[in-house]
């Protein structure tokens, strides 16, 4: 069952490729799909019958506008920082606590902080992150943790329970 | 071609941002903020400009392709940074003299030391 | 007829490929083993076969025509190399059966073998420059692994060597063939020699036939760009020297060298001087070179490079005749054609026998260095009377079957007036033998040091790859005339068909 | 050591583990399209091959070889190469056989079901783009293994720790 | 316009490329330099979008996708070497 | 020299660019990336040999064909040379063959020897 | 099928058997060996008695005399054809090969029976003799080439039977190898030159005007010379002959090399070239220097083959010296010496070969007294010794006396020069003989150190008898020989001898050989007549007495090699004689020496720097545009 959605999972991803719907094209995709689905079997995200439930496409949704939003005032942040003359910055490397359990939600996580305003995640170690943080505001691991981790983790959890 | 105004929008701060983060990588002090400020934004920048590709040749083939690139960018690029600095932190590089708290040494030392 | 062509690329190639497959384990290696020896008969046999007719023959890859397609052409020259390389490569192969016991990894061994068979029949039998230079390039590469196989020290350093040397001249010969194409818009041999005979000289066929003397020079390996070979020939195995200093330098070097100048550039009298000057360069270093050594196969790789001068001296004065300023004599370029490729013909026959005598003393006794060997004529007679027979055809001795190359090549430089050039060839043959009557002294006469004393000849089949390239070292002599006439003459008279002759015979517009 | 545990004594930190797990089949599927439509855009089975060889090179570099031993190892690698170069040597020779070695046997006739600028309009072709990138791909991911096994010996006067 | 547009394009992601190969050569340590590649690789993926636009082929799109992911393959890569790990750890 | 014959000469400077490095470094891995070099060089060489001024690329599409199912005049007219191209992927492939040789044996030199100073590989002489 | 072809046929086929043979069944190669030099000798024969009976040599192919024509190999200006032809000065070298051939076959049954060779010796010296015969028959220039290698590759392969036989065989096949390439030059350039009718010994005259032409010419001498061991291309037959078994040099350094070489040379210089008279002088010096130098290097000998190998360099030089006076006297000289020397020579090296059988050794200085032991040995030595030392009644006399007066009438300042080097070198010759006779025969007798202890068996002893019997017959009945067996060579080289008998040439001849010879002998009796007389037996012998100790059971012993010490003590002639022991004069050891330095300097090019490689190829690509566009 699970290798079966695995197939579906791929079969999607090259239909979304090859953008095509000709027969030909389909049934090289269901080969080959099948081909790497096995091949890759082992890595692959153990749990795929979670890509479809709906509830997790629509937190999904409601997370891209969020983070991009994030993003986007990452960037600009960025932005006045480095166009400075004086370069206002105060690094540094923080430990933060994450609640999430999966290794999905926490690689999101991470990646999310890596987008956004001025983090950088260097290490994850069981449920530590360790991030470099480009204007160290506070040194209370709380309020770190607040800062840096609280804003994604509560729609992540949503998606990656 | 005729380039629609929406996407030329959409490239056009993509660009800039792209300039940013190379002008972030060269006046950043330490690595580490480099590595922060360039992937940040060149990540956005690109995105935005694939986003903008993606809108100009709508629901086809290459807009599709331009969408599927745009989220294998947002999905590697913070990882590739990630293992960079993480990378430079082990194999030794010190942070800039200004920074003001390190919870990581003390991790890295110990792991060094097992292996 | 036309239609076993491709089987001469097909076969090896697939043998190469399957090999590995096979490897993986030891009965695995045996029946890679028994592949390639299979392979190595069928190739012989269709080697054979292409002599049923002396028509040239056209093969077209796909039933494309040029300029798309890409075509394989047979002729005398094809014909005489084909026989070459096939008769080497089997008794190489027979050799190996025995010899590479003591090697791991011998179905990737049996692999490269194949694929450098497989390069190098390609070089032969193609009519298309670019893809000679790319089975040029999947033979040089087969032979730079097959260098580094033993993975030691010294076997490591050759192969780098031979790599950083050989891509060199790989590189100016794809320089060449880019000039050549820029010049006519073609790389079929034919069509470019068709578009190249009207027009005369111009810088860039000047700049592209440099590039084409020093590329396959250095793939000849003529001094100057020789230092190559007398490291890697002797680090490989020794079937694969007998196979790089057998036909390798041959097919890849001299074939491509004078297959370019003769049918497709037409010689001039400025690539017959330089072709001439390399030869007698090659000739004279290296056997200065060979005098001094002490190493077995060191010393045989550097009377590749002396002998190899003697093919491309005859070629070069052939070319001078045959130049616009020459006089034309094609009687006499035959005569120095025939000289030259019986030469060729012969040393793959001889160095391939004495490199795969030095072989088998050199694992029957565990060393090549001449000063640590001795009176090995009573412990292993079959090698010593190989290396004896091998020795004395280098040398140029009656009625060895160089004897008989030599005496062309001397009495027709002297026909054509090069008296210089015919005393440095006799000056040079007398170091030859010089030089081989120390390694006759040092290995197969005098004292047997004690550490020697129980070694015993070598098994069947390294006798036997020894003895096939033994007899035609000793009827190679006798039956020269016969020889000639179906081998050897009509090779030499496809380098005389000049470009214009060469392009009617072989251009699209004859193809299917 | 599996792919489950969050951070192994093999590999790299889970955020590179969990996104190899999830782009490793677009890459591969990526590098299939651009070999088997070799023939009608560019690219073909020497571009697809890389890129193939790339996705297991990402496995191997994620999870350090006791796992990508699984998926891969320097024999089967070489054993899947040759197989790939001789099963393009097999076209060929499928095509002597019909007549002429690399003879199109399955070249649609001019008026025939197959389409130009579709998946099988280029008939043998098509097989031996895959032969070719599977040639490559493996080859080159055979190179990659020979030289991740390299252990380079230290210089000396190097020897400070 | 569509030719301004696109040299503009051009224009920037050259001027960026520029700041990275100054980073690429300034060093000074090797992640610095790491760093930077990393960085130019995804600007390559925007320059393959300009041409994109610009010629409206779409395999210059396949080339974008082919870069971003060797680039991302290459970064792993050299951040592992940089921890001073072999790659197959 | 006439301006088309500036992107040759460019290319025949960076094949010197090459050489140099491998007649005049002693480091292994320097002399590899000469011979890279060149290759590119080369490569470069080629593809210059194909171009054609404000040629497009060699690439058929639907609008390329004439009626009866060849491809157009026109198309052979604008486009760039495409035989050369296909050398260099030929080349290319050949070349990174050759250059995973090179650093496969510099490796093991490298375990051998010790060293990558090419000055000190030279058990072979004479 | 005719006599010659089946008689070049027969030592080939026989050869190949008995080195099929050889390993299995050495003693029936041996065996092969006689049978097939006799069998080869019958047809031999029939080709000599043929060319005085038209009848015999009724051609199979086209022309007069041809006996067979098949072309090998066409080059352009003539081929590589299989025509030989029947000269009496060819079937006179073809008879004595033949001969010699059964001689050393006989010897060598018996004297090599223990040897683990002998069964390859068989086939090699069949091989010899069909290297022989196609040089001595062979119309075609080439094909006189490929007999001649194969002999010298035979006495390479014959000499290399021990470590230091191998030395000697290479160094053999380093200076003989070396004119065998020249001789190919040589033709190649007398043919290029156009002045030879294709490559046809018969058909050729050749006027020696340009440079390229004597060059060739000198060649071609230099080949002949170093095959026949004349100065300054001799060196290689003293070590040859020291350290090869006795059979080995008495078949070719002492007779089949003698036989090759003066017969290339009168082919060359008396047919095939006119050569111009200061070529003649050169010959002559060569000459003279031959039989001075090599008498004197003979005289500070310690080994008796070695001793034996320098006069058959002295030897040559009258040979030599005959040959280039040009004249009919000195011709027929020069090649009756040929004649006489092989015979002498040969049962001096099958003397050798005996002695070191029952003895172990030839080292004169642990040799003595074998007379008691070995008489008929002793009595061959007795006979070929004053033989080669030209006293009469023996053949070295005869022909050396033909020579003395060839010499004399080239007249001038240079003819009683040469005369008197001829005269002394003989001189020298005897000297050198005394001593030995003494080392070996007379004087204490000396226990054998390793050899068989028994006297000569009958195989070996057959053809030294036989030898030795011919020596006097040669030399007794020299006037009859000459007719029957000089003569005619002479005649057809253009040298009309009105009365072709001993003693020609009377007139002009200053001494009555008749008179000389009884002279000597007078003085010989005498001699012995004093001796018996003088009562010296008669002396009281004591043991040697010295501080109360006598010597040991050994009596005391005089070596005969003590007596020219002196000689090496001379102030210049034994410096000249260190050195050339130590090889000062030796063109081979000075070719090494050069050779050396080149190699040396180009192997240091070779340092294994790759950056240095490549730099060549780039820099010969370099030159090599330059070249292709000025
Ligand atoms: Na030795
Ligand atoms: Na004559």
């Amino acid at each position: 069952m699970k290798q079966l959605l695995s197939c579906v999972l791929t079969l999607m991803l090259w239909l979304l490729l090859t953008w095509s719907l000709a027969p030909s094209d389909i049934a090289a995709g269901v080969f080959f799909s099948i081909v790497i689905a096995v091949v890759l079997s082992d890595i692959y995200p153990d749990n795929p019958q979670a890509a479809f439930e709906p509830r997790r496409w629509f937190w999904a949704a409601v997370y891209v506008p969020y983070f991009f939003y994030y993003m986007v005032r990452a960037n600009l942040d960025v932005a006045y920082r480095v166009v400075h003359p004086d370069m206002p910055i105060r690094p540094g490397i923080v430990k933060v606590r994450t609640t999430l359990k999966g290794d999905l939600g926490r690689t999101a996580l991470a990646n999310s902080i890596t987008l956004t305003p001025g983090t950088l995640s260097v290490d994850i170690i069981d449920d530590c992150l360790y991030v470099h943080w480009i204007n160290v505001s506070t040194l209370d691991a709380e309020e770190q943790t607040m800062l840096i981790v609280e804003k994604f983790e509560r729609i992540l959890k949503k998606i990656f329970r | 071609m005729t380039i629609d105004p929406i996407p030329m929008v959409f490239i056009t701060v993509g660009l800039l941002f792209d300039l940013l983060g190379c002008i972030g990588l060269v006046r950043l002090p330490d690595v580490y903020n480099r590595a922060q400020a360039a992937t940040k934004c060149v990540t956005l920048g690109t995105c935005l400009v694939l986003i903008g590709v993606a809108a100009q040749f709508g629901v086809s083939a290459l807009g599709i392709k331009a969408l599927l690139c745009m989220i294998f960018v947002l999905f590697t690029s913070p990882v590739g940074a990630h293992a960079i600095v993480r990378g430079a932190y082990r194999s030794g590089v010190k942070m800039w003299g200004g920074s003001v708290v390190d919870a990581y040494a003390d991790v890295a030392a110990s792991e060094q030391e097992k292996s | 007829m036309t239609n076993i062509l491709p089987l001469v690329v097909a076969l090896p190639l697939g043998a190469g490929f399957l090999s590995p497959l096979l490897g993986k384990s030891r009965r695995g290696e045996s029946m890679a083993a028994l592949l390639a020896l299979g392979i190595g008969f069928a190739n012989l046999a269709i080697s054979v076969a292409l002599f049923t007719t002396t028509e040239p023959l056209v093969y077209w890859i796909g039933f494309w025509n040029a300029p798309v397609g890409i075509s394989m052409a047979v002729d005398g020259l094809t014909r005489l190399l084909l026989l070459t390389t096939s008769l080497v490569a089997l008794a190489a192969l027979v050799f190996s059966i025995a010899y590479m016991r003591r090697f791991t990894a011998t179905g990737l061994y049996y692999s490269l073998l194949m694929l450098m068979v497989a390069g190098m029949n390609g070089v032969i039998v193609t009519g298309d420059l670019f893809n000679l230079y790319v089975f040029l390039e999947v033979a040089s590469i087969s032979s730079y692994g097959l260098v580094a196989f033993g993975t030691e020290h010294e076997e490591l350093e050759a192969s780098f060597k031979y790599l950083i040397l050989g891509s060199i001249g790989s590189l100016f010969i794809l320089l060449g063939i880019g000039i050549l194409y820029n010049l006519t818009g073609q790389l079929n041999m034919a069509l470019v020699a068709d578009s190249l005979a009207g027009r005369g000289a111009n810088r860039a066929m000047t700049l592209a036939a440099a590039f084409f003397l020093m590329g396959f020079g250095l793939k000849a390996a003529l001094v100057p760009f020789h230092a190559w070979l007398p490291d890697a020939h002797p680090s490989a195995p020794a079937p694969i020297s007998a196979m790089l200093s057998g036909v390798l330098i041959k097919a890849s070097g001299v074939y491509a060298l004078a297959r370019i100048v003769f049918n497709v550039m037409g010689p001039s009298a400025a690539h017959a001087d330089v072709l001439t000057a390399l030869g007698a360069l090659s000739m004279v270093v290296g056997v200065f070179l060979a005098v001094g050594q002490w190493d077995f196969k060191r010393l045989l790789g550097y009377h590749s490079i002396s002998q190899m001068g003697y093919i491309v001296l005859a070629i070069g004065v052939a070319a001078q005749v045959m130049s616009p300023r020459g006089s034309g004599d094609e009687a006499l370029a035959g005569l120095l054609l025939f000289g030259g490729l019986f030469h060729l013909f012969n040393h793959a026959a001889f160095k391939s026998l004495l490199f795969l005598s030095s072989g088998s003393l050199e694992q029957q006794a565990g060393t090549r260095m001449l000063k640590e060997l001795g009176g090995m004529r009573r412990r292993m007679p079959v090698t010593a009377f190989c290396c004896r027979i091998g020795a004395l055809s280098i040398a140029g001795v009656p009625p060895f079957n160089g004897f008989f190359s030599k005496l062309v090549i001397v009495v027709a430089l002297a026909l054509a007036g090069k008296w210089l050039l015919a005393a440095l060839a006799v000056f040079v043959a007398m170091m030859t033998l010089v030089s081989f009557l120390k390694v006759q002294r040092t290995v197969l006469e005098g004292e047997t040091p004690e550490r020697l004393a129980g070694v015993r000849e070598a098994p069947y089949p390294m006798q036997s790859g020894m003895l096939i390239l033994a007899t035609v070292c000793l009827l190679g002599g006798p039956l020269v005339v016969w020889l000639r006439g179906w081998l050897l003459d009509p090779a030499a008279a496809s380098l005389l068909t000049r470009a214009a002759g060469y392009a009617a015979l072989f251009s699209p517009r004859g193809g299917p | 050591m599996t792919p489950h545990s969050p951070r192994g004594g093999s590999g790299m930190t889970i955020i590179v583990k969990s996104t190899t797990r999830i782009v490793t089949a677009f890459i591969m599927l990526f590098g299939t399209t651009i070999v088997l439509y070799g023939h009608v855009t560019p690219g073909g089975g020497f571009a697809g091959g890389v890129i193939i060889a790339a996705a297991f090179a990402l496995i191997v570099l994620a999870f350090g070889k006791t796992l990508a031993g699984r998926f891969v190892t320097g024999t089967t690698a070489s054993v899947w190469d040759s197989a790939a170069a001789t099963a393009f040597l097999f076209v060929g020779v499928l095509g002597y056989l019909g007549g002429c070695f690399f003879w199109n046997f399955l070249r649609p006739p001019q008026s025939g079901r197959f389409t130009l600028f579709k998946l099988y309009s280029a008939g043998s072709i098509l097989l031996s783009n895959t032969a070719i990138g599977m040639k490559v791909g493996m080859g080159l991911l055979g190179v990659f293994l020979a030289l991740s096994v390299f252990r380079p010996r230290r210089e000396e006067g190097e020897g400070h720790e | 316009m569509i030719p301004g547009f696109i040299s503009f394009g051009v224009a920037v992601l050259l001027a960026s490329a520029f700041l990275c190969l100054f980073r690429i050569s300034r060093g000074p340590t090797p992640p610095d330099r790491t760093v930077a590649i990393d960085i130019l690789g995804t600007l390559v993926v925007g320059f393959c979008c300009v041409l994109c636009l610009a010629t409206g082929l779409d395999f210059f799109m396949n080339i974008a996708i082919a870069w971003a992911l060797i680039s991302f393959i290459g970064t792993i890569a050299l951040a592992k070497h940089l921890e001073g790990r072999h790659f197959d750890d | 020299m006439s301006s088309g014959a500036i992107p040759f000469a460019l290319s025949m400077v960076v094949l010197l660019i090459g050489l140099y490095a491998i007649i005049a470094k002693a480091n292994v891995v320097k002399i590899i990336i000469g011979i890279l070099i060149t290759d590119y060089a080369v490569n470069l060489f080629l593809v210059l040999l194909g171009y054609r001024h404000g040629g497009r690329a060699p690439i058929v599409t639907k609008a390329d064909l004439d009626t009866s199912g060849g491809v157009s005049m026109g198309f052979v007219n604008t486009s760039v040379d495409p035989v050369p191209q296909a050398l260099i992927l030929t080349s290319i492939v050949i070349g990174l063959a050759v250059a995973a040789m090179m650093v496969a044996l510099a490796l093991r030199l490298h375990d051998k020897y010790g060293t990558f100073d090419i000055t000190r590989i030279r058990r072979l002489k004479g | 099928m005719n006599a010659m072809t089946i008689a070049l046929a027969i030592p080939l086929a026989g050869g190949l058997l008995a080195y099929v043979l050889s390993r299995k069944a050495p003693t029936l190669s041996a065996v092969i060996a006689f049978l097939g030099s006799l069998l080869a000798a019958v047809f031999v024969a029939q080709v000599w008695s043929g060319e005085a009976n038209p009848q015999l040599l009724a051609p199979l192919a086209s022309g007069p005399g041809w006996l067979a024509r098949f072309a090998i190999l066409d080059l352009k200006a003539g081929s590589l054809e299989l025509v030989f032809r029947a000269t009496r000065l060819g079937n006179l070298g073809a008879v004595g090969t033949v001969f010699f051939g059964i001689m050393i076959a006989l010897y060598s049954m018996t004297a090599l029976q223990s040897h683990p060779e002998r069964g390859r010796f068989g086939a090699f010296l069949l091989w010899t003799l069909f290297g022989a015969f196609m040089v001595f028959w062979a119309d075609n220039l080439l094909v006189v080439l490929l007999g001649w290698e194969i002999v010298t590759l035979m006495l390479y392969l014959l000499v290399n039977t021990d470590p230091e036989g191998s030395r000697a065989a290479e160094k053999s096949y380093g200076i003989l190898g070396f004119t065998d390439v020249g001789l190919l030059l040589a033709i190649s350039f007398l043919v290029a030159s156009g002045k030879t009718r294709g490559f046809s010994v018969s058909q050729s005259t050749v006027y020696v005007g340009s440079p390229g032409v004597a060059i060739a010419y000198f060649l071609f001498l230099a080949a002949a010379l170093a095959k026949a061991g004349a100065w300054p291309l001799h060196t290689w037959l003293p070590p040859v002959a020291k350290s090869s078994p006795a059979a080995v040099s008495a078949l070719l350094p002492a007779s089949l090399d003698k036989l090759l070489g003066i017969y290339l040379l009168a082919r060359v210089s008396l047919d095939l070239f006119v050569l111009a008279p200061w070529m003649h002088t050169v010959l002559m010096i060569i000459g003279a220097v031959t039989i001075l130098s090599a008498v004197l290097m003979a005289m500070v000998q310690h080994n008796l083959k070695r001793l034996f190998g320098f006069h058959a360099v002295s030897q040559v030089g009258y040979m030599v010296l005959g040959i280039g006076t040009g004249s009919a006297v000195g011709v027929l000289g020069g090649l009756f010496h040929m004649v006489n020397h092989a015979l002498y020579k040969s049962g001096l090296f099958l003397v050798a070969g005996s002695v070191e059988r029952h003895a172990g050794t030839a080292e004169l200085d642990e040799l003595g007294g074998l007379r008691r032991a070995l008489p008929w040995t002793f009595g061959v030595a007795l006979i070929t010794a004053f033989s080669i030392s030209g006293v009469p009644p023996l053949n070295g006399f005869a022909s050396k006396w033909l020579v003395y007066q060839g010499a004399l009438a080239v007249g001038g300042f240079l003819g009683p020069l040469l005369f008197t080097v001829a005269v002394f070198g003989s001189a020298l010759t005897l000297a050198s003989f005394v001593k030995v006779l003494h080392s070996v025969f007379w004087g204490p007798e000396r226990q054998p150190a390793a050899g068989s202890a028994k006297p000569e068996p009958l195989g070996m002893l057959l053809p030294m008898l036989l030898i030795a019997t011919l020596c006097i017959v040669l030399g007794v009945w020299a006037g009859p020989s000459i007719g029957v067996w000089i003569a005619p060579a002479l005649e057809e080289l253009g040298y009309g001898l009105e009365s072709p008998l001993y003693g020609l040439d009377l007139e002009r001849g200053l001494w009555n050989p008749l008179f000389a010879v009884v002279l000597l002998a007078g003085g010989v009796v005498l001699g012995l007549l004093l001796y018996s007389v003088g009562g010296t037996r008669r002396a009281r012998t004591v043991d040697p007495f010295m501080g109360g100790e006598r010597f040991g059971a050994r009596p005391p012993f005089y070596s005969g090699t003590h007596f020219y010490v002196t000689i090496q003590k001379l102030p210049f002639l034994g410096g000249l004689l260190k050195d050339g022991e130590a090889g000062a004069f030796d063109p081979y050891r000075w070719a090494g020496l050069l050779g050396g330095v080149v190699v040396g300097a180009l192997r240091a090019l070779h340092s294994g720097l790759l950056n240095l490689y490549v730099s060549w190829a780039l820099l010969g690509l370099a030159v090599l545009v330059l070249a292709l566009v000025l």
